[in-house]
């Protein structure tokens, strides 16, 4: 219970980071919070009480392992969110370099 | 040889090899990039004859079982997806050979074309809902760079903001992912399907269950979550907001609320009606807003994209009626719509390329000029305003259909008015742009771009006319898929 | 950088370069794998470039090699995919035999796969360090 | 069967290859309909029957052909070949050419279609082709406005249309316009459908308040295009509707009829008397299309045997007149290059078969026995006072006749305006030359056939092609006796002829005008035919009375007619009025949503964030 709650808890900080943070630096380290919370969440998920890592040593060992396919999906999710960090940060530099500015407020020329 | 994976296997590789090739010549790029479209439009069509084994096809990639390994479904709703996509794709690519005359990464852009092709198709025939995200992803991705492709002022700030939003959609899609693993201990879409029907609908299945609406209500930009499209898709090149606008927005946010509300979650009108009431809540909002601040649109793709809102908006209020024909005809309007919109979308990208405006009140008196374009931007008006026998309006037929089945009549009167606001708003461009007597000397569009518009009119005419032979050969077996409900589960692993 | 950064950089640099394909050649035995072993790599480049220093025509040398290898590593995994397909009708297929479990020749495709994996990401992240550290030079302006 | 399909596409087809090979496009449309005329009398050989057509197997195209939809099929391809006939060497863009048979195409399907869901194919196909259609403008003119107006008001028609053919086949499962029985109208959704189609069908036929497209487009299109459209091709597809729609689909209760009724009245009101006051001969007749709309519908609307009879007559008749008008105008136009009344005048002296043709058929739409308009509104009037369906019929009853009593008055003017009024200074005479043949022989015929269908009334229209196709007896028209009444005409003419002859008239004398010692220009003298009734909307009420009180019997009648043609002028310039507002309400509560809509698009990103947090929140509330 307590991992769900500090999940949440992380949760609510990046969405926070995101939707009232205007520096676009913030806003994508909000981002990455977002994304370990919930990389955190979807670890947690195969956590077995008293368990083993899954790596196997010998052909017929223990069995009692945790679950290893979140960690493998995780592993997959931080690669997405390697890719999406690295966009965005090149999106934030280029917006910066175009307006001169961090401020996401002031860069406003798209609207009606 | 089961050819399923070469849907997304050949612009992947076609993403990777494009790069490589075209540093030995430049014209590789269109060459491989253009013939891969081909060859997928013609495999997209082709795959139809697949169906005689069965009504689903499963693929194990690698040859392990179902629940194990990742699955590939193809069934009819999937063939509808993916021949959208090949349509719209194949007209982009062609267009993309001229258009991309005025930028300079043109390697670049055809990866991301790629990648992004790769990616809508992953998402439409996958069976893993891992997968799914991930192929999601790798479409997003290429969106967001897709979008700020032209690296100005605008093309950015669109892009960051779209990928923010899309961002908080993805995230949220990848938690409702994670619960639904730690409650079923499995990816597999059917298996889960399976898992969640035995057991009971508690609050953390309606916890999910509204994660996800709100994650796909994002990427299909459904009314509230919509503010990022009408930034990103005018800002992309014109053959992508063609994409985006034209499939994008459906395969990642229609397709697959609909594949994992129907087939993995169960959901019905009957069981959960208020999902579907939100749904139609929702789609009508889109419909009545999209049209209208459309309307007050001064810049020609600007208004599309918010037309593209309302379109998207009748998809979701035919989805949410929930009846036989309803679906049908939501269904039909994603083919319907992708093949129009993605023309209206190609038309701007012409106006551009001849004129490099895109504002209204600039432009005049284009229809002379650029016949071909004009004709097509006024075909695609009276198909999308739902006039027979363009294909665009047997979609709203059954929707209206639909709606008097289900007994919401004020529901049908309101599709008939706001139907009518459709042309209100597509009119004002012809106006605009293609009439007035005045004398201008713009040159017609190349003919590559003429070809590939050519190409959607005759198929928006073609489909109007043969809509019979289109409704029983893929639209009313996808809209059975969709019916099936959680049988789509047992279908796939059997019991 | 210092003489002290750069001659211990030039010692680690390529034990690390060794450790990160020590990770890859072990994936499917160890935690680890082509995505971590390639960051290794890539990090292995990224320190000699911290260390050494570029110039702008030395990044886009380096740019336009590490594009190159992405694409590369990306056409392997994807043709080990095919080889499946035409070898055993199935995309993805574990067309090699399968050897012992718990010995580094086995497997079949995977260790392969790895490799593919390993050298697309390596070069990938390396390309987008390379990309996110030229701008400094507009940054400067 | 192989027949059906060939009436159908062969113009289709034909227009097709005119839009390839624009050059030979205008005989193809003449060829096209000349095929299609010569098929569609083959189909009367079919009759009865139905036909099936299984183009993709589960759903056959079904059609059924019975003599309502032959003999309307047979009257659209013989006029548009007449129309085509007439433009074929008009200074009209080569596009029209392609439209009109592909739109004579759409709308013979659509009169054979016998499935409602074929029939709206085509009726919205038909809307595709009618905004193309009407795209094509005059010479200099931009039609784009009032295409897009009629596009808008037609799509709307349609769209309710298509809601009432929906619920009509979800709700009561009537499939077909050929039931085998007609259905009483009792479920509330059952009327609700029937009145959305019925809206298509009004709209469709011009009447209010769909109407207002005809006038905006009657100066910007060519004149044929208008022979065309309103009076042909909508008239007919939308009198086939309605009576469909009143006789063998439904059977319709008296509150039908009244609100039927009323949209006539209000049809013929606002067309009779705005007509009065336009300026230019073809508003006018865009107008008066409107009104002799309001006939056919009032008669439906009676749903009296005779006044469908009367209905069904007076569109045939009014196709009849009203393409021969527009063709006369439109030489007249062609021949002049105006089209104000103010601008034209004298044109009998050099366009006598045109004046002759527009004499006809004017006074047949004015309903001038024994011509063909005549009888035909004597049998709506009949119907209105044999069926009394409603304490308002003689509402109804006075709204027609005075209709028709103004439409006489706004021929009058146009034919003085045009052909006998002094002509304006800078209008030379002598350069102006009759039409070619091809332009005086369409309405010419017409003419021919407004007399022939006026004095043989009952021998040939009423029993030849109106009686087989209804089902009841057509009995009781009164006292009225064509040929006798002709007979006793052509005497009284005759007589005339002969004082004219014989008399004083030819003794005539012309002089210049000679006021105050100074000669007064005879261009100052003249009264343009707008000057007709141009005092009408200003009349006082107490002149009127003086007058009376002067007068005596005479008067009264000037005077009855003054304050009805001031009321209805009012009255239809208040309609006018209230239309317009309505559409400037809708107009603007779109646009206040629009611009609120528009500006919550600020296109600051926490502000949208903020509206998907919201969203989220609400859909965990209403879901979790």
């Amino acid at each position: 219970m307590f991992f769900f709650i500090t999940t949440l808890i992380l949760i609510i900080i990046g969405l926070y980071a995101i939707v009232t943070k205007t520096n676009l630096i913030r806003i994508i380290i909000g981002f990455a919070i977002l994304e370990y919370a919930i990389n955190f969440f979807f670890a947690l998920v195969g956590f077995k009480k008293g368990a083993l890592a899954p790596i196997i040593t010998q052909v017929d060992g223990p069995k009692n392992f945790v679950d290893p396919i979140p960690q493998a999906l995780v592993l997959t999710a931080i690669v997405i969110g390697l890719a999406t960090t690295a966009l965005m940060l090149s999106f934030a530099i280029k917006l910066y370099q175009k307006h001169k500015t961090f401020d996401i407020t002031k860069i406003k020329e798209l609207k009606g | 040889m089961n050819l399923l994976p070469l849907f997304f296997a050949l612009p992947l590789a076609g993403a990777f090899l494009i790069p490589i090739l075209s540093k030995i010549w430049r014209g590789f790029s269109d060459l491989i990039a253009n013939s891969i479209t081909t060859i997928l439009l013609f495999l997209s069509f082709y795959s139809l004859n697949l169906f005689e084994e069965g009504e689903v096809i499963i693929y194990k990639m690698g040859g392990w079982p179902p629940p194990l390994g990742i699955t590939m479904v193809y069934d009819h709703l999937s063939a509808l997806i993916v021949i959208s996509i090949a349509i719209v794709v194949f007209a982009a690519s062609i267009f993309s050979i001229r258009y991309l005359e005025h930028f300079t990464g043109r390697v670049k852009f055809y990866t991301l074309f790629m990648l992004i092709t790769a990616g809508m198709m992953g998402v439409a025939i996958t069976g893993d809902i891992f997968n799914l995200f991930v192929f999601v992803e790798i479409a997003s991705i290429s969106s967001y760079a897709l979008v700020a492709f032209g690296i100005e002022k605008e093309e950015l700030e669109a892009a960051f903001k779209y990928m923010v939003m899309g961002e908080i959609a993805s995230l949220f899609l990848l938690f409702a992912i994670a619960l639904l693993y730690g409650r079923a201990s499995t990816l597999n879409m059917a298996d889960l399907a399976n898992t969640l029907s035995v057991a009971g609908r508690d609050q953390l299945f309606w916890f999910v269950a509204a994660i996800l609406l709100f994650s796909f209500a994002i990427k299909s930009a459904l009314f509230p979550f919509h503010s990022w499209l009408p930034d990103a898709h005018p800002s992309a090149p014109a053959p992508v907001s063609a994409i985006l606008s034209g499939i994008f927005v459906k395969v990642l946010g229609v397709y697959a609320l609909i594949r994992l509300s129907f087939n993995v979650f169960g959901l019905t009108p009957q069981n959960s009606p208020i999902f579907f009431h939100i749904l139609i809540f929702l789609g009508l909002v889109s419909v009545f807003f999209g049209g209208i601040i459309a309307s007050r649109q001064r810049d020609y793709k600007r208004l599309l994209a918010y037309s593209t809102i309302a379109q998207i908006g009748f998809i979701m209020v035919g989805i949410g009626i929930g009846n036989f024909w309803a679906i049908a005809g939501g269904l039909f309007h994603i083919l319907a719509h992708a093949i129009t919109k993605s023309l209206l979308f190609l038309t701007s990208g012409a106006v551009v390329y001849a004129t490099g405006k895109r504002d209204l009140e600039e432009l005049a008196g284009l229809g002379k000029t650029m016949g071909i374009t004009a004709w097509s931007y006024r075909l695609a008006t009276l198909s999308l305003s739902g006039l027979p026998p363009l294909v665009g309006f047997f979609p709203k037929l059954f929707i209206i259909i639909g709606a008097c089945q289900a007994k919401l009549y004020w529901l049908a009167i309101l599709l008939a008015i706001l139907s009518v606001f459709t042309l209100a708003y597509l009119l004002k461009i012809i106006r605009k742009v293609y009439f007035t007597t005045k004398e201008v000397s713009t040159p017609e569009t190349p003919f590559s771009m003429r070809l590939s518009m050519l190409f959607l009119v005759i198929l928006m005419i073609l489909f109007g006319f043969g809509f019979q032979g289109l409704l029983n050969s893929l639209i009313i077996p996808a809209t059975k898929v969709l019916l099936n409900g959680t049988g789509y589960g047992r279908a796939i692993l059997g019991g | 950088m210092s003489l002290i950064v750069r001659k211990i950089a030039s010692i680690i640099g390529g034990f690390i370069f060794l450790y990160g394909i020590y990770i890859v050649l072990h994936g499917h035995l160890t935690p680890g794998g082509g995505f971590a072993g390639g960051v290794i790599i890539a990090g292995s480049f990224v320190l000699f470039v911290l260390a050494y220093g570029t110039d702008e025509s030395g990044e886009k040398k380096r740019f336009f090699i590490a594009s190159i290898f992405e694409s590369i590593g990306a056409l392997f995994f994807i043709g080990i995919a095919f080889f499946g397909l035409f070898l055993g009708s199935l995309f993805f297929l574990n067309f090699l035999p399968q050897g012992l479990p718990l010995k580094l020749l086995s497997a079949g495709t995977i260790p392969l796969s790895n490799i593919a994996i390993s050298i697309k990401v390596g070069a990938g992240l390396f390309s987008i360090f390379l990309a996110l550290a030229a701008t400094k030079y507009f940054l400067e302006e | 069967m192989a027949l059906i399909t060939d009436l159908i596409l062969t113009p289709i087809v034909f227009g097709l290859i005119g839009m390839v090979i624009k050059r030979i496009s205008r005989w193809l449309a003449l060829i096209s309909s000349a095929i299609s005329t010569y098929y569609s009398i083959q189909l009367l050989g079919l009759l009865p029957g139905s036909f099936t057509i299984r183009l993709t197997p589960p759903v056959p195209i079904i059609f059924q052909l019975d003599l309502l939809s032959v003999t309307l099929s047979i009257a659209t391809s013989v006029l548009t070949f007449l129309v085509v006939l007439y433009a074929i060497n008009q200074k009209i863009r080569d596009r029209f050419f392609v439209y009109i048979p592909i739109a004579l195409g759409i709308s013979l399907g659509a009169l054979l279609s016998s499935d409602l869901i074929l029939f709206l194919f085509f009726w919205g196909f038909l809307l595709a082709i009618v905004f193309g259609l009407l795209l094509v403008g005059k010479e200099g003119r931009d039609p784009s406005a009032a295409a897009q107006k009629a596009l808008f008001l037609l799509g709307a028609s349609d769209f309710a249309m298509l809601l009432g053919i929906v619920l009509l086949l979800t709700t009561i499962g009537i499939g077909s316009l050929t039931p085998p029985f007609p259905k009483p109208l009792t479920s509330p959704i059952a009327i609700a459908g029937f009145i959305l189609i019925l809206a298509g069908g009004v709209g469709k036929i011009g009447g209010f308040p769909f109407h207002t497209w005809i006038p905006k487009s009657a100066d910007v299109v060519p004149p044929a295009t208008m022979a065309f459209l309103p009076s042909v091709l909508d008239k007919i597809l939308g009198t086939y509707l309605l009576i469909r729609l009143l006789t063998r689909i439904f059977i319709p209760s008296p509150s039908i009829a009244l609100l039927i009724m009323i949209i006539g009245s209000i049809t013929i009101v606002i067309g009779v008397f705005m007509a009065l006051i336009q300026p230019n001969g073809m508003r006018t007749l865009a107008y008066s299309t409107i009104g002799q709309a309001g006939y056919i519908i009032v008669g439906l609307g009676t749903l009296h045997p005779i006044g469908i009879a009367g209905a069904l007559f007076h569109m045939f008749n009014n196709i009849i007149y009203k393409t021969g008008l527009f063709f006369t105008l439109g030489s007249v136009e062609a021949a002049t290059g105006r089209s104000n009344l103010e601008d034209l005048g004298g044109l009998a002296k050099v366009m006598p078969i045109t004046f002759f043709s527009f004499l006809i058929s004017g006074l047949a739409l004015a309903g001038v026995p024994p011509l063909s308009g005549f009888c035909s509104k004597w049998m709506i009037y009949q119907a209105i006072i044999q069926s009394r369906s409603h304490w308002l019929w003689p509402a109804f009853l006075i709204a027609a006749m005075f209709g028709s009593v103004l439409t006489l008055a706004y021929i009058l003017k146009l034919l003085y305006a045009t052909f006998l009024s002094e002509p304006p200074k800078d209008l030379d005479l002598d350069r102006i030359q009759e039409a070619t043949v091809n332009g005086w022989f369409p309405p010419l015929l017409l003419a021919v056939g407004a007399i022939v269908f006026g004095v043989f009334a009952y021998s040939v229209p009423i029993a030849r092609i109106i009686q087989p196709i209804l089902p009841t007896r057509i009995e009781a028209l009164g006292f009225w006796q064509p040929v006798l009444a002709t007979i006793l005409l052509l005497i009284g003419l005759l007589i005339g002829l002969l004082i004219y002859l014989f008399g004083t008239a030819l003794r005539a004398k012309e002089s210049k005008i000679f006021i105050g010692g100074e000669e007064i220009d005879s261009e100052e003298g003249r009264i343009p035919g707008t000057h007709f009734y141009s005092s009408l909307p200003q009349i006082y009420m107490l002149e009127k009375i003086y007058t009376f009180g002067k007068g005596g019997a005479f008067d009264f009648y000037n005077y009855l007619v003054g304050i009805f043609t001031s009321l209805g002028i009012v009255a239809g310039k208040v309609i006018e009025f209230l239309i317009q507002k309505f559409y400037e309400v809708i107009a603007a509560i779109y646009r206040i949503a629009g611009g609120v809509g528009s500006e919550a698009h600020s296109g600051i990103l926490p502000n949208y964030l903020s509206w998907l947090l919201l969203g989220l929140f609400f859909l965990f509330l209403f879901l979790w």
